[in-house]
């Protein structure tokens, strides 16, 4: 198995895709590491949160995906 | 969908009525509501907040992301926080997700209490926090294609009344 | 009883909804704003308040005495207010009037406006107002005869949020 | 004609009466004099407002009702 990667909103047209494999284990800077430079402004900016297992992280820095984990990247939701 | 919840502080029943839940298809806020809290006794007032698909600006649809694993559970940690802030007899919490058209309810929250105050406080708390509490993404439809509505700062200043 | 109210500063239409009555019979909250507003164009939100008649305390009627030469005017007066406040698409303010049983709705203050932050003020400044701008008087009948219920004093501080 | 005075809400039940006929023109002092004392000290408190041709009066000694006035005695309003 591997870390699935999930691409929320606007992120995922910025990304060019919904939804990404990679191997575990997967941190902060092997997430940065795997996606464009252009994702990896995004999702460095404050208000973009991550979530791992279900869980968003209350420092995305210290994200530690296992096998089989979900890691969701959550840009702003949208006001309205 | 619908759930018995227990609050502590009640008096005389341990009794809420409460229903979170998303929904793909359209829905009638209106029907909702009667079909809820007909059976909740002693209410004094119910105050319900329906948000709905404005057709301004061009816009042909709506559609709205979410995150499953969170969304769904952020609505009911948010219904729990009402209950515990608010002296509540029932919350309905109903939100649309997929897409829509103009006219469409999107959100609909509905609180009944014994008294005015709690029931509008509540309904406001709600709707000032659903969108903290789960995870929408929304794009509008125009002439020229989908467009992401961004989010919107002011929101941060509503969430600050309730510190 | 419906009337168009125009507003001085709407962008794109001098036509809002307006739907201000005294009514001595049971009346359904949900289908009158459902009808009240199907029309409005380019609503955002919707927010509605419903006091009803609690059972509660052995309470088998409720009696609404009223002045009609200030009622309705007051209700009208509190709407125009209303409408200048805030950014209105449309109101309804529907009294009850005369005797009632419990479960029977007394007043429901609906406002419909583009933001939904116009909509739930509209709706909390109608209720904290009509208090003083109509003038009811309620009494309860319970086993023992009818009782007149006492002005709370509390009320005056809601009202205070608004000056 | 004459001066109808109207009794609303609990007055109607201190004063026995929903309404009273009083010769015009009738003034604060008059109307005081016309009611039992009871209602006479209801109406003297300030919680109490009269309104004269339909309008509520900012300061209810100046009452001046002329023939065919109405004159409505407004307890304050109950709560809930």
């Amino acid at each position: 198995m591997a870390v699935r990667i999930l691409f929320l909103g606007p992120l995922a047209d910025i990304a060019g895709r919904q939804e990404l494999a990679a191997p575990a284990p997967l941190d902060w800077a092997g997430l940065l590491a795997l996606v464009s430079a252009e994702v990896a402004d995004q999702i460095a900016e404050d208000r973009v949160n991550i979530a791992c297992g279900g869980r968003v992280l209350s420092d995305k820095r210290t994200l530690a995906a296992q096998d089989g984990d979900e890691v969701a990247l959550l840009p702003p939701v949208s006001g309205g | 969908m619908k759930s018995r919840f227990c609050r502590r502080s009640a008096a005389d029943s341990c009794m809420a009525l409460r229903d979170v839940r998303l929904v793909a298809e359209p829905f009638d806020s209106a029907e909702l509501v009667e079909r809820a809290f007909s059976e909740v006794p002693d209410t004094g007032g119910v105050c319900t907040f329906t948000g709905k698909v404005r057709g301004s600006g061009g816009v042909e649809a709506l559609e709205l992301t979410h995150y499953e694993p969170l969304t769904l559970p952020g609505m009911h940690d948010l219904a729990d926080a009402a209950f515990t802030r608010f002296d509540l007899l029932g919350l309905l919490m109903v939100h649309r997700i997929g897409q829509m058209v103009p006219g469409d309810d999107i959100v609909c929250v509905s609180a009944a209490a014994m008294h005015r105050r709690d029931a509008i406080d509540a309904a406001d708390f709600c709707m000032d926090h659903l969108k903290s509490a789960a995870w929408f993404w929304k794009r509008e439809k125009r002439s020229d294609g989908w467009h992401w509505i961004e989010p919107v700062p002011s929101d941060h200043a509503s969430l600050a009344r309730w510190k």
